[in-house]
């Protein structure tokens, strides 16, 4: 299939996404957050939780007298490490018992706490380099069926009935498996602990979690011959920390966008572009693929106005991504199958806007997520729409594919949902397997036509947004028909100016790292 | 009169029904014949396990057709009515002139930690929902939307620091029960706070029922389709009425 | 969309059809059968069962002395009208409580007998006429919806469940309904009588059954401000008699083809050529539309291999149609989406074939069956199945369009079945309304190449069926995989070669009346 | 030991099952209580009523989730086995041989008015199913096919001219109950006259269980994706056994 699209225009977007997010980027350049620093820390090897269960980075940094701050949490704990000849973990566990304060160690020059860092950082660099590693051969020893992706979430609440789903699903044919955060982690200022088996509409985001599910997608792909990859979210207040959890437990994809957070989670602005920016280069250096998440667009607006915005935002997703070093192969740019599945013709609108993200992004993991809101109590008619949503992405290409549950408006799916899903997916794509390749659009047709529109709306947004700037576009409520302010939203406290001798020695690594 | 009916596949009274569900045990024809003997101790009968097939290791999934011997006297069902006398923006906002003379106080909320808004700005945003406009539309309310993720406590202080007519609380996530959870909490924090027989406390929801609603002891209960009019037209004649009889009120 | 098809091979395949089916009109011009007489009968107004409950045209040919069968029912008939002066429906009571018998009026002169009946005969072309007419009006005040048009079928085997059944199915968007027959009735030599309320897989196809029908549907029809069709099946051993009650009772369709009774219920061949001829020139002058049964041809083998078949059994139905004065908007040529579905591509394959039958038969109502023979319990995988035979159906422009059932493997539909069956027409048919007209295939694409695939295939079986013979190729097995010998077969003692004196005023009228 | 088990949705003995159903009543809160009502009725727990619409004046569709409390023991699930030991065709051939010495004499057909012979075929054809070789082609078999919609008289005669060993009948149409019918006429027309116990009695259709089978008094009984080749391995061990025991045969 293809489309003759106005190239001029998509180098334009190019551009303007490029001067969308210059100016952000300086921005990000010159400050910090408490979870990039708690990142750093959990990098370092930092983890577990205070006796009151505040997990020790929080700890950590709660801890850095208010003038230390800005300098970031390694140079304090570099200091530290310096004087006491301490190991990260176990300076932590004293700090957070009060037996060290790092007032104590304010005079240490930076030299000093530099040296005593530099082997730890080699060190984390290294083990998430050895982790990146290990996916490669598993992907080549266990290759995956061909794309797109069958992707499936589990959700119960409860990471041991999720791994039986997760085994379940992979055995049906999922070859991504998504566990669901609970309702409310998102707006969490720490990532909780241990593994957990209480949550509401979805299962913790806990490193022990991941290491269970990582376990047995790791056992069932050796089993299937094929590696089945496994994702969660990092969007939210602690985008960077999971970022690290993620790279260490080897998942394989994050939910990962720059502006999410801001928009459907009154997220502070700067706090997410910071966090956001810190979490992809580890992501990039993990070689974990991101997902952004434009399907929220759809969700709360109607699809077919939003489609412009959707493409914006996947420009500058696309902008954001390149600047945190991530390659074209690990930016999962999102789109969803959300037209009114009663508007005549709704079908050739939804192959519209997913070819069109397929020719303007040729090389990036394309994400498209499942009819969610016209989804009814109608089972059956609801599996129908999911079927042609399958046949949207197998004729477009689309590289992800998020399975649509028959019972999307109903529960968390159950394990019977998830089979008759995939089995749904199996069977249109192989039905109609090579569709795309037999087809020509017609020049100037209903479909065409519809993409030009798309592409031009888009256009003119973003250069609205490029002459106002991003942080005021998103104020005047560009994006989503919400408003943020910059100064209000959630975490904008956990916001810092960098000081002069501000110091992130896994930026600076990750930075130097080859992608 | 008593009108019982049943299930309907081509024949009146045949009781068809399909199932379809999931057991933790590996597929083979003793599975299928589990499957059968499940579905007759659910009191079905002719039951035809017409699929049966493995789904993962350990688990099969069926499809059955069978017959219920079951029925219902539908003269007999009752839903308590959300007594919503279907009227116009115009009709509702001339009855809260002339019956209450002030504006109605309405503040709407997703609580806990639950963040679908659609729901509950279908029912409060200007545009409304399917052609039938929101509350704010509405010249004789005056409607606060707190938006998501709105803890219980919060939403009655507010309520309590504007003198706020009629509550509306949104949930959508119900999974494990969490809906019910909040909505409680929501109308016990009332009573808790001596506010309770003052404002006009609804709920509303993808699986809200006003027979639900009222169990949890609220004025009324709106979900799947619900229309903002619909909401609308029960604030006013509920609240008017508490006027007229002098019931307690802001 | 189009599809680039050889139009040599196209008009050849027309030609070796005719000179296939030139040889057996010859033959049946020779001949007449006891089915063909009884519609004589059933035209002239003979109706209602003795008290054995034999049905009166049955009991009046079986009183025929055998020397005189060979002249028609009409001769003998009008000679003993002429000297009794009784109508026909009480002659016919006479004769079959043998208070008259033939033989007494042997002699009265041919012209006599012509002279009595020659009003009956106008008065039921007239009233043939009249029932055609009043569809005409009606359609034209109750236009149906946009084709294709949705068809489901009643099979309870209880006319008033039917009619329930029915009714509801109008209401649920359905503009056809067919009234599936009682298994059987097809081999029985006479048609049941009156209003029924018991059958097996279907309902008895009576003239009783057909006004019920017919009255429910007229009045769901004013309501819905839209005409509801009504069909039923004459293939069988009574085609011409079904043929009249249709006409009587403006049914609107009739299942009619020219093979299927010889190949798919061992019904003698030459009595089934010279059925089904009269029984089409009564469904031309009624305005009726025949359904072809090649759908038949997929149900029993790998319909891949069948392809070429069903399009040859495609020529030869539309040859015979031809020669009985349908025409072709009245030709409703048989097909069905009966490729394996976990056949990788097998959607391109319908596809195919589904366009190339609607560019051979432009102007006919091309009928498209649905999925059978894969469905299976699995009542959710089958209701995407019948979405892509939805899908297919709304591309290609097919006329006629049978809903599929998601319990097709289970039993005859349940009310809700259909409501389903049909919501999933409409969603899909909907959604993807224009994709037709969107698309261009690509030259020499799969579909392409299957097309012209499947028309070189029919042409030479075509030539090898032309080189034997129709009745020698259909002895050889060349269709369907089944030998049925010329003097085999139910029904072959009812048939009968004419006499020089024999008149069926019908024929007569027939031909001379203007299409 | 026991093994309960229930239906699993996303949790262990969670009993969740998917129900639908069309009621014939014309749809409104009160038609969706009366589907709730009904599933109570039917001991379901936790009874959402998901879905409910009109489908016609006077009939509502409806789709419930909800959960068992019911469960079944797993171990305690015994089917009658067809005993077929998985034998290839050379093997039964072989045993046919050495345990009987002459062919098996088989005839099939799809008796009453039922005209679908795609399944009888399948078993007995050469070409088989799904790669699996049917009776006609094998050695010590000699089949007989009679096709469809063959009366059962005219198949007694047939088996007893031909002095058949194994008789094998076919159903497909199920409704009003007429495959139990047509099988049970045709056993009972076997005993009327005496070749009963002369014969291997066998019905076969999609809707058939082995189960089934017994308590129609028939030796076996085959149903969705039965191989020829079991039903082959079933007829010869079985009448192997006959010969061994000097049990009744032609
Ligand atoms: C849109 C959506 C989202 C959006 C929400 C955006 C937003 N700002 O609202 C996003 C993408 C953010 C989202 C996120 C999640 N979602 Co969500 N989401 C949906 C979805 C697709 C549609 C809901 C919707 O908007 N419906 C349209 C509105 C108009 O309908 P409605 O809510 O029923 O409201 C009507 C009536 O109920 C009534 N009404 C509703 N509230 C009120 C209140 C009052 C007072 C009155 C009078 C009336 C009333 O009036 C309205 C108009 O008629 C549903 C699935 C579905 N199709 O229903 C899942 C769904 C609700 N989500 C679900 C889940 C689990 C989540 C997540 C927890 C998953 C995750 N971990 O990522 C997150 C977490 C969000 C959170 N913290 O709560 C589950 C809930 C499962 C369950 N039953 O517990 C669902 C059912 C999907 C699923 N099957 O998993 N979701
Ligand atoms: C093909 C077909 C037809 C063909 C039959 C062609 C033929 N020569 O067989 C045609 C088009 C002629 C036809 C007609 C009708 N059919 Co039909 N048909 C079907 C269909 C689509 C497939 C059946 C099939 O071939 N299955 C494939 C075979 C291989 O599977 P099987 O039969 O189960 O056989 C396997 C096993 O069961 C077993 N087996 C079967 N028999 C035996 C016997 C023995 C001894 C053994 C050991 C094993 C065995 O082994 C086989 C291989 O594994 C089904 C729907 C479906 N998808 O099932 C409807 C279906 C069976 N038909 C049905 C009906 C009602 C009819 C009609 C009555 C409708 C009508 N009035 O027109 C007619 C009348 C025919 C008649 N007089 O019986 C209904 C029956 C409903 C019911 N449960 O009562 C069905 C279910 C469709 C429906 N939902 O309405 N049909
Ligand atoms: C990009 C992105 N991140 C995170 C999430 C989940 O966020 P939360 O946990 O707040 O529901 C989503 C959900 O849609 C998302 O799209
Ligand atoms: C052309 C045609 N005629 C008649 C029938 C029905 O015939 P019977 O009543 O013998 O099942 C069919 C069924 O498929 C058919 O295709």
């Amino acid at each position: 299939m293809e489309l003759r699209i106005d190239r001029q225009s998509v180098q334009r977007c190019r551009e303007l996404a490029g001067a969308i997010v210059a100016p952000v980027e300086d921005f990000i350049a010159a400050h910090s957050t408490v979870s990039v620093e708690r990142a750093v820390l959990r990098l370092l090897g930092v983890d577990g939780i205070t006796d009151q269960e505040v997990p020790l980075p929080n700890a950590v940094v709660d801890a850095l007298p208010s003038d230390e701050r800005a300098g970031g949490v390694a140079l304090a704990l570099g200091r530290a490490m310096a004087e006491t000849g301490l190991e990260p973990q176990q300076l932590a566990e004293s700090i957070a018992a009060r037996k060290h304060v790092f007032e104590a160690f304010a005079q240490t020059p930076e030299a000093a706490a530099r040296a005593a860092l530099g082997a730890h950082v080699e060190r984390a660099m290294q083990r998430i380099a050895a982790r990146r590693d290990e996916r490669a051969s598993l992907l080549d020893r266990l290759p995956q069926l061909a794309p797109p992706l069958l992707y499936v979430i589990v959700a119960s609440g409860n990471i041991y009935e999720d791994r039986t789903a997760a085994v379940a699903a992979a055995q049906a044919g999922a070859q991504v498996i998504a566990v669901i955060r609970s309702t409310g982690q998102s707006l969490l200022d720490f990532v909780p602990f241990g593994p957990t088996t209480e949550g509401f509409g979805g299962t913790y985001a806990t490193q022990a979690n991941f290491a269970i599910m990582r376990a047995a997608l790791d056992e069932i792909g050796e089993r299937l011959g094929r590696y089945v990859m496994l994702t969660n979210y990092a969007s939210g207040l602690c985008m960077p920390e999971i970022a690290v959890m993620a790279a260490l437990e080897r998942l394989d994809m994050l939910l990962n966008d720059s502006m999410y957070g801001i928009l459907f989670r009154d997220i502070n602005m700067k706090r997410t572009f910071i966090d956001q920016h810190f979490s992809r280069m580890l992501n990039a250096y993990s070689g974990i693929i991101i997902n952004t998440g434009e399907d929220n667009y759809l969700t709360t607006a109607d699809a077919v106005e939003q489609a412009p915005a959707v493409l914006a935002s996947q420009f500058i997703n696309e902008e954001f991504a390149h600047r945190a070093g991530l390659p074209d192969h690990q930016i999962g740019l999102g789109d969803a199958y959300e037209i009114d599945p009663d508007r005549e013709d709704s079908f050739l609108y939804q192959v519209a806007q997913a070819q069109l993200a397929r020719e303007i992004f040729p090389d990036a993991s394309l994400k498209y997520m499942p009819p969610t809101k016209h989804m009814t109590g109608d089972v059956f008619k609801g599996h129908l729409i999911d079927a042609m949503f399958n046949l949207t992405s197998v004729m477009t290409h689309q590289s992800i594919h998020l399975c649509g549950m028959p019972t999307e408006a109903i529960h968390t799916p159950f394990l019977g949902d998830r089979a008759l899903a995939l089995e749904n997916a199996r069977y249109i794509m192989g039905t109609a397997r090579h569709l795309g390749d037999e087809i020509v659009l017609r020049p100037g047709g209903t479909i065409e036509r519809r993409a030009h529109e798309v592409l031009a709306g888009c256009e003119g947004l973003l250069e609205r947004v490029a002459g106002m700037g991003l942080m005021k576009a998103i104020e005047a409520a560009l994006f989503a028909d919400v408003s943020r302010g910059p100064e209000r939203g959630r975490g904008l406290d956990g916001v810092f100016t960098r000081a002069q001798e501000y110091w992130n020695p896994f930026a600076d690594a990750l930075t130097r790292a080859p992608a | 009169m008593t009108q019982l009916v049943r299930p309907y596949g081509d024949t009146q009274n045949d009781g068809k029904v399909q199932l379809s569900f999931t057991l933790p045990v590996p597929w083979s024809d003793a599975a299928d014949e589990a499957a059968r003997q499940l579905a007759v101790k659910m009191g079905l009968r002719d039951v035809q396990v017409v699929d049966g097939r493995p789904i993962a290791t350990g688990f099969s999934f069926f499809v059955i057709y069978a017959s219920t011997p079951q029925s219902v006297d539908v003269d007999a069902v009752t839903v308590p009515s959300t007594g919503a006398h279907a009227l116009s923006m115009e009709e509702v906002d001339a009855l809260v002139r002339e019956r209450i003379g002030r504006k109605i106080r309405v503040a709407g909320a997703c609580i806990g930690t639950d963040a679908h808004t659609v729901g509950i700005d279908a029912i409060l945003n200007m545009k409304g929902y399917k052609g039938d406009y929101g509350l704010e539309r509405y010249r004789e309310f005056e409607s606060f939307n707190l938006g998501s993720q709105v803890a219980v406590e919060e939403l009655v202080s507010f309520a309590k620091e504007r003198r706020i007519d009629a509550l509306l609380a949104s949930q959508a996530v119900t999974q494990k029960g969490s809906d019910i959870k909040n909505f409680t909490a929501l109308s016990e924090l009332l009573e808790a706070e001596n506010v309770r027989d003052k404002v006009v406390l609804i709920c509303g929801g993808p699986r809200v029922t006003n027979l639900l609603a009222s169990e949890l002891g609220y004025d009324a209960g709106f979900g799947r389709g619900t229309l903002p009019s619909q909401v609308a037209a029960f604030v006013a004649v509920t609240l008017a009425e508490r006027f007229r009889q002098g019931r307690p009120h802001w």
